[in-house]
């Protein structure tokens, strides 16, 4: 304690608040006993003037040098007695509040006891304000604009408030329109005059005011700075339609894709792009873009699945065509052979079975074909530069598409007599028919490609320089792969032993092969299975197919492998030829095998096949068609020392822009990629095109480079596994048996019945379909499919957080049936039932149709319930009376309120709640124990029974209803604890927010700047919250007109002369505020930066950092103190 | 006139502090010259009773090193306090309690235990304990009673001024005997040391980032430090930024963390819990599981965070006699 | 022999699982051997420290249920029963063990006389609850070789296996069992009284108030619509299958339907016998219902 | 005669937007407990320096009592959970001081926690009845 101190100690009774249970005379002696003590007083209420009084005497005439008030917690009064110190002249930091009523006098019963503490206190307090300094508070400016977060009655009315008062207004609302929960209601208690009616006139101001900025669909992600000088980052989701919409509902009528509408609720639909309501502020529609759906995620040319499927189901065929052509010149190709990956993760395989995808291309590409239309081809302004493509297979093809369409002249150079490569040469017509695949090459080269067949890569053909001479801009090579790998064991050579490639190509090229009677095929992918078929109908007798893995791991289609089984070709699993033999006849006879089993799976995931030692298996054939693996010829290529090839002898090229080593040659497809599919290919020719386009545009190819980020699967359809979703498998492929073993096509498409059907089953789990044909249907083009999110950053002096409830989940509470009888309905939907332009058109009627003639009303729905909310919500009772009223009025039907008690709390709610009683409502005091439809006698049956002891009979009722209403409770938006975290709310009663003082300072939060109104601190009715939303408008307002605050000074000091610049404290500070200056090797506090938690000062280790009024000689000082008594 | 006269003295000590005069080198010359050596046990044979002769303010200055922790330094220090016009607590032990001063997280029967009865290399078939009085032939032998507690000097004497270090670096020793000489004295009680933590001088602070996070900590004993980087940076509890500056930072050239030996800076009240504290803004560790498992990598925090300053702490000792195992 | 990935767990049968109720016992048993899953019996076990006793002296019968809770400590095992009443008892030893500071220290005083001790980390669990939620939809799925297509069933769960402790599916709407019935290729029909009161010991002391409560439960059965009804507890079993005679004489109504309990159910689907499963034991025509419903396996 | 209950002396520092709040929200709803306590305010547990807690030990406190906003719910973010590591280092030093942890009690209590703040004093209070006064100036003599 320092010399020469006047410490004055001033206690308070609070009335008998604190004297009940402390002695305040043995305080008071106690009090004068401490060292530095000149005064002690004691008085009623310190708080009130002549309380104060007291205190500015005595430090004018006793020249007081610190004082102590003992009253009650210093987050009520230490402002009041700070004031008064200021008042007298005195450094208002020279004081210390104890804390003698809350913390002692009212949670100590025993008199002695609560004295004894109140000394510890006292001493406490004046051994830490011997302590003390004057200190000084610095002022900070405030900025004149406002952040309304949450945009329903309350923010509605804190919006207008400030804007109306010249402020600029930031008002953020998570959906799409503004208005919250009351844009929902059809009338209001106790008034009964129509919600819409007096909420509407607001929205509008709000939407026309010029003080404020509306940002709908959007959510705050972070808050910084303090009060005065908030930054806050708003991130807005698109809305994907612009500002020009008007609301002509054009797009709504041509959007194939429904959802339930969560807005008016009753099982009732809306479309994908949709407007909540028609008072809906801003009056424009919103797309509802859920990501993007697992069947686009996984198409490897990103085919915008959902888009043509629901077309489909509406019976636009051309149109869903035009959206599959934007990516894909192949249709009725792809719709035939793709390996269709879109179907392996579709959201409605959770539920029953995928969609049949690829057969809805197909049908689409063939009804085209049936009715004799042909496509379009895109022809754009030529561009001028020249691209050559070498080969004609899906890659090249699939390049010279996407190049035409650009606008450049596209030569393709074909090594044989016809163009499509593998899907030509390796596919045969009973999968592919020819008149299909020429008709789709076909309209490639209308796109004024020119096709030089006969033209391979080498000295016979042309060669890279003489296509560069030709006056080439740039070069895309797509040569695919011509060549089989060998297996590389005995009697390989032997005639009869042919590759897999060479004998597809020559049946399907020019329809004649050499086939054995008795023939194997090695190998399990789709060639060797093609080919295995092919045999059987070039006059094979008994086709094998042998296979070192099994079943399981074959890389073939399924469809494929079962249809050759169908024809009759064997699998052997697990056999692995080791030598070819011949007989006695000299010629190929028997091929001897390994028996294998499988092992560890590889990285690729497929079981290993191990060799079984010694075991071997021999069969009888006179043709092996190798059907292992492919690689490109290269040969000609690597003569150039600018290319060269991988260690698995394919070309190198950049996996990311598709460049070689010569400038200007890219490359593509299955000579770079190895073996794939037909859609693998196309996508890798896709890839290069576009290298080539920005090569030819002088861009650089890195952005290419950039990782596209994958968006992860999407959230599952909330109705996917529900029961009410009805189950549906998949149209089956109609087979045309009648084909037999022929080259005829096996596999027919769907009838038009068949795919819309079918089609009808995708669950457009992306939201939006994305076919865009609302684009077509809107003149005036304000729809953006492609629209991003945008974040703004904005910087406001005061907040308003009014982001309401919710109603709480009635499903938590299964005893009502809620979900499982249709009659049992929630307070909102039936809110949504009464409403003029609800889903029924404010007609009150069972699922049914019918209009009941008795209704229940169940109040304190999840409220007052220990074990879902324990508080009472406060509304419920009275709307549930209004809810009875428009049941009366509408149907006439007889009313039963199962009630615990009526709280009419309100202006003018108990004249209400006895009108009700005079309308003739019953009204019955217990709460419902369950609602049933088992019925416990004959008259019961087939009737909803509402069961609950009537506590004034004493006895239990069955009351018979034909709609059931569960009031339920109001509880905290489930997301209110990260809301809480962003603007650093205190959370009670499980997530409300909570306010300064629940008396005091209703809507001023714990964090000055920080406001709250309506009924995100707690349960209100809308009187209650449009008043909080004035309230805190005003709370904002008094911080702006005043245009400055003064910030504590409870900031962190360093003292340079004593920091050895150990930099630990910028370590420990979370807002950033210690900088360390490496000249003077010291660490700075940057004093608008503190918020003055003292980290920095408690851990600095060399005690060189401090906190302004909580220094360590202060609070050691308290300890001692509390300590000595 | 006569030199002043300066006395040396050595309580519960290694020598070390001994050694550190010694280490002066060709510097102790003048030294010599300039004053009167008048008790060194280390260097110069004495008689106790010659001491009690002086007469008070005699001698100038004592430099008295090693913690007191037995009646017999006990009775010399107070003599000596007697005596001598200044007296100095040379070195941590006396500074701080020092090394001998983790005595206290133990008992001294426990030590006597160990050191006469369990020690690996002991034999004492008879199991004989070290007596205050034993008669060797017709000879009454005295042994001096050995504390329970260790405390540094200024505990049991009243001290003018701390010479820090284990041992104090030869360089400040030269400036501290030429201050007293010359007589221009720092305010009494002063420690002749600078201000700042060893931080400031450290060569590694520039490369220390000024974010980072320990996962767990290391010690010298079982992993070898980066020479360049930051010690504490790196996971090893090095004391530095909770000790005074002022040593020369030897044991940092020497890839060695800070032990602290110079003691807390002016304006902490406990080297240890200060150091922890900061420990807190860097350490890992969000759940209660996460950080308690890294707060148990520390090993032995008594010993880490007080290795010379047990007694000094504001707890001074444990009261458990297993304080020093964990 | 156990192998790696393999779930174990405690066993704890309980008395009525040896007497009234072997079937339960042995159709638990045989269906976890084909499901994979080790259930070792606790050995040593004793009275779970059932509902009577806890009404008496609650303290003695929380130590008879700590006792068999510290059997299976160390073991870092669940341990798991079938009986509903022996779960609950086991939870509410295990609940009261760790609020409960002055009966956590009687409970150890009296352990530690028989040499033993409880730290309170064990985990009990219901075979529900394992099949459900630890095996899963896939698992169970894997093992089916006999789907119960076109079998309804009513699920009864009881009074006890959600009350007071819903610690895996709801307390009063509880739906692990439907589920299961579902994944076997079964149809649950919507029970309304699933969790409703089976008059437990009332059919011994009120007989008339027990088969009044029973028989609700057993029309409401037959008016969903169900071929069987499904149980997880002993005592509901009894109750429900060996008063239906007499419960239709006093309603005047056939209340006659076939009760099993739902290891037979799954047992059935996963090809066991009806020996395995115990059909035989069965008082209701549980044998001649899934002859008449299901396709001879 | 019956010898006199041991009252411990306890200290506690509690943060100023959560558990100050919540240990007045304790006295606004009228909840008793024991009068053992004796709160120092901060602004953060963030500024609670170890060397307080031992202080308090020192001078003649038989217990401590640290309390914040949950995780997650500091009014600076971060400062509980430096609060939280400090305390974990604190307590194996302590444990070697021969101090029981017990003593020390570390707890997240929110500003609507006035129960909370009630039943944790109850509990300190027992728990350190129990273990009996630390006394630690003259234990430290008596061992001397």
């Amino acid at each position: 304690m320092k010399d020469g101190n006047q410490i004055g100690v001033y206690i308070c009774h609070c009335g008998t608040n604190i004297a009940r249970t402390v002695d305040i005379q043995e305080v008071a002696g106690f009090a004068r006993s401490l060292p530095g003590v000149a005064v002690v007083r004691e008085y009623k209420y310190m708080c009130s003037d002549p309380g104060q009084a007291l205190i500015k005497e005595d430090i004018k005439s006793e020249r007081l040098t610190h004082v102590v008030v003992a009253s009650c917690s210093p987050l009520m009064h230490e402002e009041t007695f700070r004031g008064a110190c200021e008042d007298a002249g005195l450094n208002r930091f020279l004081f210390q509040m104890s804390n003698i009523r809350e913390q002692c006098s009212w949670v100590h019963h025993e008199r002695s006891e609560a004295t004894e503490k109140a000394k510890r206190l006292i001493a406490a307090a004046v051994r830490r304000v011997a302590q003390h300094r004057p200190l000084l508070r610095q002022e900070v400016p405030v900025r004149g604009e406002a952040l309304v977060v949450g945009a329903g009655i309350a923010g509605i009315e804190a919006a207008l408030r400030l804007a109306d008062s010249g402020r600029h207004v930031y008002l953020v609302e998570k959906e799409s329109s503004i208005g919250g929960h009351m844009a929902r209601f059809d009338k209001t208690f106790p008034t009964l005059d129509c919600a819409a009616c007096i909420l509407t006139p607001k929205m509008v101001t709000v939407g026309q005011h010029p003080n404020i900025t509306l940002l709908t669909l959007s959510a705050v992600e972070e808050v910084k700075g303090f009060v005065g000088n908030f930054h806050v980052k708003v991130h807005q989701h698109a809305r994907y339609v612009t500002a020009d919409c008007t609301g002509c509902g054009e797009c709504e009528k041509v959007c194939p894709c429904v959802h339930p509408n969560d807005f008016d609720l009753l099982g009732s639909t809306r479309k994908a792009i949709y407007r909540s309501f028609p008072q809906a502020i801003p009056n424009a529609y919103v797309i509802e873009k859920r990501g993007v759906p697992m069947c686009e995620e996984t198409c490897p040319i990103h085919t915008r699945t959902q888009g043509y499927v629901n077309l489909i189901a509406h019976g636009d065929f051309t149109g869903a065509l035009k959206v599959i052509r934007d990516v894909n010149p192949f249709p009725a190709s792809l719709g035939r052979v793709c390996h269709h990956p879109c179907e392996d993760r579709c959201q409605r395989g959770y539920h029953d079975e995928s969609l049949a995808i690829c057969a809805l291309k197909r049908f689409v590409a063939d009804r085209e074909i049936e009715l004799g239309l042909s496509p379009e081809p895109v022809r754009p302004e030529p561009n001028g530069r020249k691209v050559a493509v070498v080969g004609s297979g899906p890659a090249g093809l699939t390049g010279a598409y996407d190049l035409a369409r650009k606008g450049y002249a596209i030569t393709i150079f074909e090594k044989y007599g016809k163009p499509g490569g593998l899907m030509r040469t390796g596919i045969p017509p009973f999968r592919l028919p020819r008149e299909i695949l020429d008709r789709e090459v076909a309209h490639v080269l209308a796109h004024g490609v020119e096709l030089r067949l006969n033209t391979p890569l080498g000295e016979s053909g042309v060669t890279i320089e003489s296509l560069k001479e030709d006056g080439f801009d740039a070069i895309l090579l797509a040569l695919g792969t011509t060549k089989g790998r060998d297996l590389g064991i005995p009697g390989e050579h032997l005639v009869g032993v042919v590759n897999c490639l060479d004998y597809l190509r020559e049946a399907n090229l020019h329809d004649r092969a050499e086939t054995g009677r008795r023939v194997a095929v090695v190998g399990g992918g789709n060639a060797a299975v093609d080919a295995a078929r092919t045999a059987l109908r070039h006059g094979a007798e008994n086709v094998m197919i042998l296979y070192r893995r099994t079943r399981e791991e074959m890389p073939a289609i399924g469809a494929e492998i079962e249809a050759a089984k169908h024809e009759g070709v064997e699998l052997h699993f697990l056999v692995n030829p080791v030598e070819l033999r011949v007989g006695p006849s000299g010629r190929l006879n028997r091929v001897r095998c390994q028996k294998m089993r499988l092992g560890q799976p590889d990285e690729g995931g497929r079981r290993r096949p191990i060799p079984i030692d010694g075991e071997y298996v021999e069969f009888e054939i006179d043709q092996v068609i190798l059907a292992i693996s492919q690689l490109p010829d290269l040969d000609f290529l690597v003569k150039d020392k600018d290319f060269d090839l991988t260690k698995w002898a394919t070309l190198r090229a950049d996996p990311y822009t598709c460049e070689t080593g010569k400038l200007g040659v890219f490359a593509a497809g299955d000579a770079v990629t190895g073996p794939s599919t037909v859609v693998e290919a196309m996508a890798s020719g896709r890839q290069a095109a576009t290298a080539v386009d920005l090569y030819l545009h002088g861009e650089d190819l890195d952005i290419l480079r950039q990782e596209s980020h994958r968006p992860q699967e999407l959230p599952l359809m909330d109705h996917v596994r529900r029961p009410d979703l009805p189950r549906k498998p998949r149209a089956r492929i109609p087979v045309n048996h009648g084909a037999g073993i022929s080259f005829e096509e096996v596999e027919r498409t769907f009838t038009r019945e068949q795919a819309m059907e079918e089609a009808a089953r995708c669950l457009v789990c992306g939201g939006c379909s994305d076919c865009r044909i609302c684009s077509d249907a809107c003149d005036r083009e304000a729809i953006d499919h492609l629209m991003a999110d945008t974040v703004h950053e904005l910087d406001v002096g005061a907040i308003v957080v009014a982001t309401g409830f919710e109603p709480y989940d009635v499903r938590k509470l299964p005893r009502y049936g809620y979900g499982r009888h249709d009659d049992v309905i929630t307070a909102l939907e039936f809110e949504r039932m009464c409403h003029a332009s609800g889903p029924t058109g404010g007609r009150i009627t069972t699922k049914k149709g019918e209009a009941p003639k008795t209704v229940a009303i169940l109040h304190c729905i999840g409220s007052r319930d220990e074990s879902h909310l324990e508080y009472c919500s406060r509304v419920c009772c009275m709307y549930s009376l209004k809810f009875a009223h428009l049941v009366r009025e509408h149907t006439g039907a007889e009313v039963y309120n199962f009630y615990i008690d009526i709280r009419a709390f309100g202006k003018g709610y108990e004249e209400f709640y006895k009108r009700l009683l005079r309308e003739g409502v019953h009204f019955i005091r217990g709460k419902a124990a369950e609602v049933t439809a088992v019925a416990e006698s004959p008259e019961e049956e087939g009737k909803l029974m509402v069961v609950a002891e009537d506590t004034l009979l004493g006895i239990t009722r069955r009351v018979p209803a034909e709609l059931v209403i569960l009031s339920a409770g109001l509880a905290p938006r489930k997301d209110s604890s990260d809301v809480a975290h962003v603007f650093s709310l205190g959370c009670a009663q499980g997530g409300f927010f909570l306010e300064k003082h629940p008396k005091l300072a209703p809507v001023d939060t714990p964090t000055e700047g920080i406001f709250l109104a309506g009924a995100c601190q707690g349960p209100k009715d809308i009187p209650d919250s449009v008043a909080q939303g004035s309230a805190a408008a005003a709370g904002a307002l008094v911080l702006m007109d005043r245009g400055k605050v003064v910030l504590e000074p409870i900031r962190a000091v360093i003292r340079e002369e004593r920091c050895g610049g150990c930099k630990l404290c910028v370590a420990s500070c979370p807002f950033g505020a210690v900088e360390y200056d490496a000249e003077r090797s010291i660490s700075r506090v940057v004093r608008e930066l503190c918020h003055g938690c003292g980290t920095c000062a408690a851990g600095c280790p060399s005690g060189a950092a401090t906190q302004e009024n909580f220094e360590d000689t202060q609070i050691l000082a308290e300890i001692e103190g509390a300590l000595a008594v | 006139m006569a030199k002043p006269k300066v006395a040396f003295y050595w309580c519960a000590s290694c020598g070390g502090c001994e050694e550190a005069v010694v280490d002066l080198a060709e510097g102790i010359l003048p030294i010599v010259d300039a004053v009167e050596i008048v008790l060194w046990p280390v260097a110069l044979d004495f008689k106790l009773e010659d001491v009690r002769g002086w007469k008070p303010g005699d001698v100038a200055v004592a430099f008295i090193n090693g913690s007191v922790r037995s009646a017999d330094h006990e009775m010399w220090v107070n003599l000596l306090r007697e005596k001598c016009g200044l007296v100095v607590a040379f070195g941590s032990c006396a500074h701080l309690g020092g090394i001998p001063g983790l005595a206290n997280c133990t008992t001294r029967d426990r030590i006597l235990e160990n050191k006469y009865l369990r020690a690996e290399t002991v034999v004492n078939p008879q199991s004989i304990l070290p007596q205050l009085q034993t008669r060797v032939d017709g000879h009454e032998l005295e042994l001096p009673e050995l504390w329970n507690t260790v405390r540094r000097l200024d505990q049991v004497i009243d001290v003018d001024y701390y010479l820090p270090g284990c041992a104090p670096p030869p360089a400040s020793i030269a400036t501290a005997v030429q201050a007293i000489l010359s007589g221009n004295l720092p305010p009494k009680g002063s420690v002749l040391a600078p201000e700042k933590s060893l931080c400031e001088t450290c060569p590694r602070n520039r490369a220390k980032p000024e974010q980072f996070t320990i996962q767990q900590f290391r010690r010298i004993a079982t992993s070898v430090p980066d020479p360049e980087k930051c010690f504490l940076a790196e996971g090893y509890a090095c004391l530095g930024p909770a000790t005074r500056g002022g040593c020369g930072e030897r044991c940092i050239r020497g890839n060695m963390p800070c032990r602290g030996c110079f003691g807390p800076t002016p304006d902490a009240l406990d080297q240890g819990t200060k150091f922890l504290a900061a420990l807190g803004a860097v350490t890992a560790g969000q759940t209660q599981e996460e950080v308690a498992t890294v707060a148990a990598t520390l090993a032995d925090p008594l010993g880490t965070l007080y290795r010379f300053s047990l007694p000094s702490s504001l707890l001074g000792r444990s009261v458990s006699d297993k304080g020093a195992e964990r | 022999m156990i192998s790696p990935g393999q779930k174990v767990y405690a066993y704890f049968p309980g008395c009525s699982l040896e007497t009234t109720n072997k079937a339960y016992d042995s159709s638990t048993r045989n269906v976890a051997k084909v499901l994979g899953v080790e259930m070792v019996e606790l050995a040593d076990w004793n009275c779970c420290g059932a509902t009577a006793y806890l009404s008496i002296d609650d303290g003695r019968a929380m130590v008879l249920s700590a006792r068999n809770l510290a059997l299976s400590e160390g073991q870092s095992r669940d341990l798991v029963t079938v009986c509903s009443g022996c779960y609950v008892v086991l939870h509410k030893a295990n609940h009261r063990f760790q609020e409960d500071p002055q009966l956590r220290d009687r409970v150890r005083e009296a352990l530690k006389a028989g040499g033993m001790d409880y730290r309170g980390t064990v985990r009990v669990r219901h075979f529900l609850d394992v099949v459900v939620n630890d095996l899963g939809k896939e698992a169970i799925e894997r093992h089916v070789v006999r789907r119960l297509e076109g079998l309804r069933v009513a699920c009864y769960y009881g009074c006890q296996i959600t009350r007071p402790y819903a610690e895996f599916d709801d307390a009063e709407f509880p739906e692990s069992m439907d589920r299961l019935m579902g994944w076997l290729g079964a149809t649950p029909v919507d029970f309304q009284l699933k969790t409703k009161c089976c008059s437990g010991m009332l059919m011994t002391t009120q007989q008339d108030v027990g088969l009044d409560a029973a028989g609700k439960l057993l029309r409401e059965a037959r008016r969903a619509g169900a071929d069987c009804i499904s149980t997880a507890c002993p005592l509901c079993q009894v109750n429900l299958e060996a008063y239906q005679d007499k419960i239709s004489d006093r309603a005047g109504a056939d209340s006659h339907i076939p009760v099993l309990y739902f290891t037979q159910l799954l047992g059935t689907a996963l090809g066991l016998g009806n020996r395995e499963l115990a059909l035989g034991d069965s008082l209701t025509r549980v044998e001649p219902m899934l002859a008449a419903r299901l396709e001879a396996p | 005669m019956a010898q006199e209950r041991f009252e411990p002396r306890l200290v506690g520092f509690l943060c100023r937007w959560c558990s100050y709040t919540g240990a007045d929200l304790a006295g606004t709803s009228r909840i008793e407990y024991p009068a053992n306590l004796a709160t120092i305010r901060v602004m953060c547990t963030g500024r609670v320096d170890p060397t307080f807690v031992v202080k308090a030990l020192v001078d003649g406190a038989d217990g401590v009592l640290i309390a914040g906003c949950h995780p997650g719910d500091c009014h600076y973010g971060e400062g509980n959970y430096k609060a939280q590591r400090r305390y974990w280092l604190l307590m194996n030093l302590l444990l070697q001081f021969g101090i029981e942890r017990e003593r020390v009690r570390l707890e997240w209590i929110s500003a609507a926690e006035g129960d909370r703040f009630a039943r944790v004093v109850r509990e300190l209070t027992e728990t350190v009845r129990t273990l009996g006064p630390l006394r630690w100036k003259e234990r430290v003599e008596v061992v001397a």
